[in-house]
């Protein structure tokens, strides 16, 4: 009973029951559902990371994987599905009420949607999930009752749902050139989507998928939302889903469009969302709207990561997500009651010493000082730059320099207003207990992270030779056609 | 200004979109699965209507999904817009009453139909779960003071899904993949046939009709005060 | 001729997504823009639908237990029988919003509405916003315009 | 089989301009649903009974329906189209 | 017994925590006092040329990283450690439960300084250039950590400081890994095996983004904005530290860089169209003008301390001038001047201290004739400043003649008369410091003011000491210059104990002091023996045109000191380089508020269009060609 399909099922399954336990003697028991049935899915797929093998494929309703949808679990997969579970677990809404347990299912419907993007190998379950996802965070965006989320979860819908219609020109576009949904099957027809129409077909898919993933052109949404919406909706969005999003655009580049045109096209779009994300976050003045762009900065950041050809592309990229998956949902999390103007913020480290402490702790990592696995992510980032070589490889290794600069300018200008002498007229604002907690955790993940940064690598490089060997992947997917007939 | 540049684009777009579909080969499309499919459907699941097949038997984890999104809109929908308390409305005029009394079997009887037929002719769980919304939906509207609770729509809705998620977790228990359809596909073309799959599209149908019908008795409701 | 109906189907799929998405991006009304989202997506749907449609093929239904005929490819109507119902889900939440909107800030206008998010964010921030045309924080008053009141 | 093909795509692209256009909110979710049934036309004619039956029951029937309901909840589902009325107010 | 570079490296990692349990009381500082002695015993122990290599060693991302401490690293982490300990001593007494009163944390004031020298120990016993880089960065922030403390204008001045040493930062790391990719692993000796084979242009990049990226914390031409606030606003034991050794780690990295791995010979493949303009002869010139324009800058300040700040940057640029000259005598004089430098600007900036103590101001506007009231912070910085502006007994000279010396052998009369005239602007300020502080006419406040407590005093003369006896035998400390130059990879000096012995000039600081010393007892035994009775006047018993002067009346104006040379060259104070930051900021700000506006869209899915029809275009354009 340990399939991997549970981590899909059971949030759906808790999702679907959860508005039921409302009523009176139930209404502990329904508080209960989301984090006992997340932590089981986090068991579940700890078992599978650390008895590991070698990658394998699960065809959905037993049917062979060209006709039906087929799972692929390989480490990166795993990696990412570990991720989700756990990360919701730790940014769980636990507020009550009918409102509550409306937004604790629409959680776990995210949760299910965002592990199914992780595992799922057929292009238009991957729209489906992305859809799934997209409509949760809309309703958890408008959750949080305040009149400018709902302009902002509605202008977010606007773009989102333009962006999967454009995704959804892009699927059309695949299927009539190639007839088949599976990924397996779409590697090997690699020189079918070669041609023109079919890098149009990327860009539209890039466009679809690229919306959740703050890439360039479609993340007006971002601020508004992150300003507008709850701090650990935000945290799971930034944090969370984003990195899938950009997992499945990976996906579709490793295995459909192994071309350059395609890494070239993402290399510009991340150079262009680093620099106007840190350039807007330079000049933001409250901390949910900067940490807002700060998170598009970095994604370009990913994305730069991501487009570099082989495996040094892979480990660069997975270990840049990760990293920003830790620091940025715990910089939301801290920046529940810090959310608003930063020169409020004066003095606040008297107030709530602990809640400085971490913020100081994330934004060093942030800015690479070495000891801290920023500094890692970002050597192998910049390694990658460097070896590609290509003009518009030392333009990125500039942008992301230039990045980390201007990042040190605003994170630094916070860390001073917390530590100024308080002004003494609105004292600064408490953090909250369940906060620093949260926030606490992924500071300890952080310093391990930190302590043992090389077993980590190795883990990394292991998983980026299985990711990029697209061979591999079409062989299991489309062998386990013999295994069920 | 802005408006001509937007009109300079969506021409751009529309040109492109034309160079790009121009050259796809319409009316002889690869399939490369779906020739497969359709020789394989007698015997892997056993339902007349193939579309239904890929629907619930070879992509079902598709459906699933998008019977989610239909759940979450639905939530979504009741976050937003809150269980505001509805002010009485006055009763519809006598002919939309009595308009609504003859058509509401009418309209139950044949989403029912629909549902049930899924897997023989075209339609089936969305199709008749939307005409099952709309009879659910019928009553309150020539009397909005009747309002049925949520609450036991809110019970068909949550079932329904768990249901459907039951129905595939039990072939997990029995050693198949997720979602692998039940029970012996009996005779192609009757109406017992095809496996679990017309429960499959009961379950959707059930589900789908309490959601929207909650979702259109949310709208339908007036806040305190119009503004 | 045969080429000719594909080409008609083609128009009209893209037509209808050129005009759904200059629906959204062109009008000011968030109503509208829900519209202008269905038909972009109505588009879309029928872009798909005719990536499965074959020559003299027939519906997808089996007859008699076997194939009556050449039959059309079913996968593309599995998917945009779901892409639909996806974006009827999708329209209602947002007719939820737009219902939401007109009830806390009383307009439809995307312009207006937007302008007063920003403001109600820059409020609950406390953030005087980029570029305010509010009294200058300063305790000295603006001196008062030449040549007396006479505005 | 061509002519009524092009007959049906011009209504349906027709309507979909006619949505943007009209002034009356009201006028311009019945043109919708009148998108919507032409896609569940030309659907028929691409042989695709399942998708043509969801796409009129969900989007001329449900989807009319559910942006009606909101139009009267926004006050807005006035028939008459005064001067500039409804086109976008304040 | 040898020590271990383990040993060195783990005394002063306890050392933080150390700092943090002991600093609040004397007897925990005097301690921590004693903790850099050991320190500085250890490291004496492990010998200057032996490279002792540390066991402790990580594989990091594949590059293995491990420390060694070669006879180069040595020199500097001597200087460091010792300038650490006499700074913990000087704040140690008195002054550390004044200020501890007044508000400053002891304790992060404590941990902060052991936490720069540790970072400044790893940067400097680096074994490949990861743990270069590490050290590097850490080294950075830990100065950020020293500067935080006081509040107030310092915090600004922190900000300012801290986003140039990240771009300094992340210079370095583009070079590093430029480097990497070029050279394929980042140990030294492979590094300074591939540098030969790679192209002219990936050269200049990799040595340009070095050099960049270290002199920001030189504090050179470009860059020297931000180092006297940052170094002069930071409480008294944290500025004598950094404004001794803290900017020198960016020689130390320079010279390890660019002398040591790439090499000289690589170096001068990089010039501009004809041979003159090499990448050498610009550095050159680049310190030399860092030299010149803090000097005369220190004139114009009021401040005691920003004038010392200032000093500071212009020091730096002599020792960048002696490294780059990059021959035997130059080079020497750089290093040697690495260390004068930090003995004297410890003095100078205790000094100073010294009296803020004392009188609370720093504001040589309002101080003046404390020679009677302080003579021994007298002594000290009058033995300072002999030693800044490079005057024969003391070592500030020895070093400054080394480096003329070599810019007339090099054949380089422009640079001699360039450095020259900053020896000019350093007299001149100097003597404002001394005259306005100690001179001239004593303040009415100030006639209570007692000498320095003992804890401060101490420590200053100890260096003086220092200073005249490396002033009169500097051999003691060119032996180990030299063995840092063989660790360069550069020609050894001809070191006698009194000085130079080189067929390219001798000098012999022994006879030299000999000479000034009989000259002065001549004169004193002129003075004191053969002379008139001279009767002693009480400070303020003052007689001049006619009528006795009550203490008062201001006779002697010591503000606005060089009125008549600064009415001369007022004009040339444009501060180009401040208006050149103020506009890089402002247009910076403006560009921020652009892309601001990228996302102020009026409708949301404006982009998502735009963003559609211009992404396929440009991918099916690229695919097509």
């Amino acid at each position: 009973m340990t399939d991997l399909t549970l981590a899909v099922a059971l949030p759906l399954l808790a999702a679907f029951v959860r508005p039921l336990f409302n009523a009176g003697a139930l209404r502990w028991l329904g508080q209960l559902i989301g984090p006992v049935v997340l932590a089981l899915v986090t068991v579940i797929l700890f078992a599978h990371w650390s008895t590991f093998s070698e990658p394998f494929a699960i065809a959905l309703g037993g049917f062979a994987p060209p006709l039906g949808i087929a799972f692929y679990v390989d480490r990166m997969a795993l990696l990412f599905a570990l991720a989700v579970p756990l990360v919701t677990l730790l940014l769980w809404p636990g507020d009550d009420g009918a409102d509550g347990a409306r937004r604790q299912s629409l959680t776990l419907l995210l949760a299910a949607s965002l592990t199914g993007l992780a595992l799922s190998g057929d292009l238009f379950n991957l729209y489906v999930f992305y859809e799934l996802a997209a409509v949760a965070s809309y309703g958890l965006v408008a959750g949080n009752g305040s009149s400018a989320g709902y302009v902002a979860a509605f202008r977010y819908l606007m773009i989102s749902a333009l962006g999967s219609v454009v995704g959804l020109l892009g699927i059309g576009l695949v299927y009539f050139k190639t007839g088949t949904l599976n990924l397996a099957e779409l590697a090997t027809l690699g020189n079918e989507l070669a041609d023109p129409q079919g890098l149009a077909a990327f860009a539209m898919l890039a466009i679809g998928f690229g919306v959740k993933a703050e890439m360039f052109p479609v993340n007006g949404w971002v601020p508004e939302v992150y300003g507008a919406a709850s701090r650990r909706v935000a945290a799971l969005l930034a944090g969370l889903a984003s990195k899938l999003a950009v997992l499945v655009i990976v996906r579709i580049l490793l295995l459909m469009f192994p071309s350059d045109e395609a890494r070239q096209l993402l290399l510009v779009l991340g150079i262009l969302g680093v620099v106007s994300g840190e350039l807007a976050a330079y000049q933001a003045r409250d901390m949910a709207r900067m940490l807002g762009w700060s998170s598009i900065g970095q994604l370009g950041i990913v994305f730069i990561a991501f487009s570099l050809p082989g495996e040094a592309g892979l480990v660069a990229g997975v270990a840049a997500a990760l990293h920003h998956l830790v620091v940025k949902s715990a910089l939301f999390v801290l920046a529940g009651p810090w959310g608003g103007a930063i020169d409020r913020l004066r003095g606040a480290a008297t107030v709530s010493a602990l809640g400085a402490g971490l913020f100081v702790l994330f934004a060093l990592s942030l800015l690479g000082l070495p000891p801290l696995p920023g500094f890692w992510s970002k050597f192998l980032v910049i390694g990658g730059l460097a070896d590609a070589g290509t003009a518009l490889h030392y333009l990125g290794m500039a942008a992301v320099l230039t990045g980390t600069v201007i990042e040190g300018a605003y994170l630094l200008r916070v860390i001073t207003t917390l530590y100024a002498p308080p002004a003494g007229s609105p004292a600064p604002p408490r953090q909250r207990g369940s906060d620093l907690l949260t926030a606490g955790l992924f500071g300890i993940a952080l310093l391990a992270a930190a302590v043992m940064i090389d077993p980590l690598w190795q883990t990394l490089d292991a998983l980026a030779v299985s990711g990029v060997d697209t061979a591999a992947y079409q062989q299991t997917v489309l062998a386990a056609q013999e295994a069920h007939p | 200004m802005r408006n001509i540049a937007t009109l300079l684009f969506l021409g751009g777009l529309a040109f492109l979109l034309i160079v790009i579909t121009g050259s796809l080969d319409f009316g002889a499309p690869p399939m490369r699965i779906g020739t497969q499919i359709q020789a394989a459907t007698a015997g892997d699941v056993g339902t007349a209507n193939i579309v239904t097949a890929v629907v619930l038997g070879y992509r079902g984890l598709d459906t699933l999904g998008e019977l989610s999104i239909l759940f979450a809109a639905a939530t979504a929908g009741g976050l937003v817009l809150g269980s505001a308390a509805a002010r009485a409305r006055p009763d519809g005029g006598f002919i939309l009453r009595a308009g609504a009394d003859l058509m509401f079997p009418l309209l139950l009887i044949a989403g029912l139909y629909i549902v049930i037929h899924g897997h023989l002719t075209p339609g089936g769980g969305f199709q008749g779960g939307v005409i099952l919304a709309a009879a659910f939906f019928l009553p309150l509207l020539a009397r909005p003071g009747t309002t049925p609770g949520h609450r036991w729509l809110m019970w068909i809705e949550g079932l329904s899904g768990a249901t459907f998620i039951v129905i595939g977790l039990l072939a997990l228990y029995r050693g198949d993949a997720f979602l692998t359809p039940l029970f012996d596909h009996g005779t192609l073309g009757e109406l017992v046939s095809g496996g679990s799959l017309p429960l499959l599209y009961l379950a959707v149908g059930l589900k789908v009709g309490a959601e929207l019908a909650g979702l259109l008795m949310r709208l339908a409701q007036d806040d305190e005060v119009t503004s | 001729m045969t080429t000719q109906i594909g080409l008609v189907f083609f128009i009209a799929a893209i037509g209808l997504c050129v005009i759904g998405i200059g629906g959204i991006v062109l009008s000011r009304n968030l109503f509208r823009m829900v519209l202008a989202l269905a038909i972009a997506e109505a588009g879309a749907n029928l872009l798909l639908v005719l990536a499965g449609y074959r020559w003299d093929a027939v519906a997808p239904i089996l007859s008699a237990g076997q194939m009556p005929a050449p039959m059309v490819d079913p996968v593309p109507q599995a998917m945009v029988l779901t892409a639909i119902v996806i974006g009827v889900g999708v329209q209602a939440l947002a007719l939820t919003l737009v219902v939401r909107v007109k009830q806390r800030y009383g307009t439809l206008d995307m312009q207006l509405a937007r302008e007063r998010m920003n403001a109600e964010i820059d409020a609950t921030a406390d953030v005087t916003p980029p570029r305010s045309q509010e009294r200058p924080r300063g305790e000295r008053p603006l001196p008062a315009p030449a040549g007396g009141a006479h505005d | 089989m061509i002519w009524l093909a092009l007959v049906v795509v011009a209504l349906t692209l027709g309507a979909a301009v006619a949505v943007l256009l009209l002034d009356n909110l009201l006028a311009a979710t019945a043109a919708a649903s009148a998108v919507s049934l032409g896609v569940a036309v030309i659907f028929v004619l691409l042989h695709a009974p399942d998708v043509a039956m969801t796409e009129a029951v969900v989007g001329a029937g449900l989807s009319g329906l559910i942006l009606a309901l909101a139009l009267r909840r926004l006050g807005l589902a006035r028939l008459d189209v005064g001067p500039g009325g409804g086109r976008n107010d304040a | 017994m040898t020590g271990s570079l383990d040993f060195l490296l783990l005394l002063s990692v306890v050392g933080v925590p150390l700092a943090a349990l002991l600093a609040p009381s004397v007897v925990g500082r005097w301690l921590l006092v004693l903790l850099y002695v050991v320190q500085l015993v250890e490291l004496a122990l492990l010998g200057s040329g032996d490279g002792a290599r540390s066991a402790v060693s990580f594989s990091l991302l594949g590059h293995s990283v491990g420390w060694q401490l070669d006879a180069l690293g040595w020199f500097f982490a001597m200087i460091t450690v010792a300038a650490a300990g006499f700074s913990a001593a000087y704040a140690a007494g008195e002054w550390g439960t004044l200020n501890a009163r007044a508000g400053l944390s002891l304790r992060w004031l404590y941990v902060g300084l052991q936490v720069n020298v540790f970072a400044m120990l790893v940067l400097l016993a680096a074994g490949d250039m990861v743990a270069l880089f590490i050290g590097w960065e850490l080294t950075s922030w830990a100065g950020l950590l020293l500067m935080l403390l006081a509040g107030g204008e310092a915090i600004a001045a922190a900000r300012r400081y801290i986003v140039y040493a990240i771009a300094g930062g992340m210079m370095v790391l583009g070079g590093l890994l430029m480097t990497l990719a070029a050279a394929g692993s980042l140990q030294f000796d492979a590094v300074a095996a591939a540098i030969p084979t790679v192209g002219t242009s990936a050269l200049w990049a990799i040595t340009l983004l070095f050099v960049l990226g270290f002199s920001v914390k030189m504090a050179t031409m470009p860059f020297h904005l931000w180092q006297a606030p940052a170094y002069a606003f930071s409480p008294a034991p944290a500025s004598a530290f950094l404004g001794a050794i803290s900017a020198r780690m960016g020689l130390f990295a320079i010279a390890l860089v660019a002398i040591k791995l790439i090499g000289i010979v690589q170096l001068d493949r990089l010039y501009l169209y004809f041979d003159a303009l090499n990448l050498r002869n610009l550095l050159a010139w680049v310190a030399v003008f860092t030299a010149i324009l803090p000097t005369f800058v220190a004139m114009k300040q009021n401040d005691a301390r920003l004038l010392l700040g200032w000093h500071g940057v212009g020091q730096g640029g002599y020792m960048l001038l002696g490294l780059v000259m990059a021959d035997s005598l130059g080079s020497a004089g750089g290093l040697l001047h690495v260390f004068n430098h930090a003995t004297y600007q410890a003095i100078l900036l205790m000094a100073v201290f010294a009296v803020i103590h004392r009188t609370g101001t720093a504001d040589l506007n309002r101080l003046g004739g404390l020679v009677a009231r302080m003579p021994l912070s007298f002594l000290a910085m009058l033995i300072g400043i002999i030693g800044l502006a490079g005057l024969p007994p003391m070592n500030g000279f020895v070093s400054k003649w080394m480096i003329y010396r070599a810019l007339i052998l090099e054949g380089q009369p422009l640079l001699f008369v360039a450095t020259v005239i900053s020896t000019l602007g350093t007299v001149l300020s100097v003597y404002k410091l001394l005259h306005n502080t100690f001179l001239g006419q004593l303040r009415l406040e100030h006639e209570t003011v007692k000498e320095a407590p003992w804890s401060m005093t101490i420590p200053m003369l100890v260096l003086c000491v220092v200073v005249f006896v490396t002033g009169v035998a500097p051999g003691l400390v060119l032996e180990y210059v030299a063995a840092a130059q063989q660790a360069l990879g550069l020609a050894p000096v001809a070191f006698i104990l009194g000085g130079i012995d080189s067929p390219a000039g001798t000098l012999d600081m022994i006879w030299v002091t000999a000479i000034l010393l009989a000259g002065f007892g001549i004169g004193a035994v002129l003075f004191y023996l053969m002379g008139g009775r001279s009767r002693r006047v009480h400070q303020l018993d003052n007689y001049a045109g006619g009528h006795f002067l009550t203490a008062d009346v201001r006779y002697q104006y010591s503000d606005n000191f060089y009125a008549g040379l600064m009415h001369r060259i007022r004009p040339w104070y444009r501060g180009s380089f401040a208006w050149a930051e103020e506009a890089l900021v402002s247009t910076f700000g403006a560009i921020a508020t652009a892309a601001r506006g990228f996302f102020e869209q009026a409708n949301p899915a404006h982009w998502v269009l735009v963003g559609t029809t211009l992404i396929t275009t440009w991918v099916m354009w690229h695919a097509l060609v």
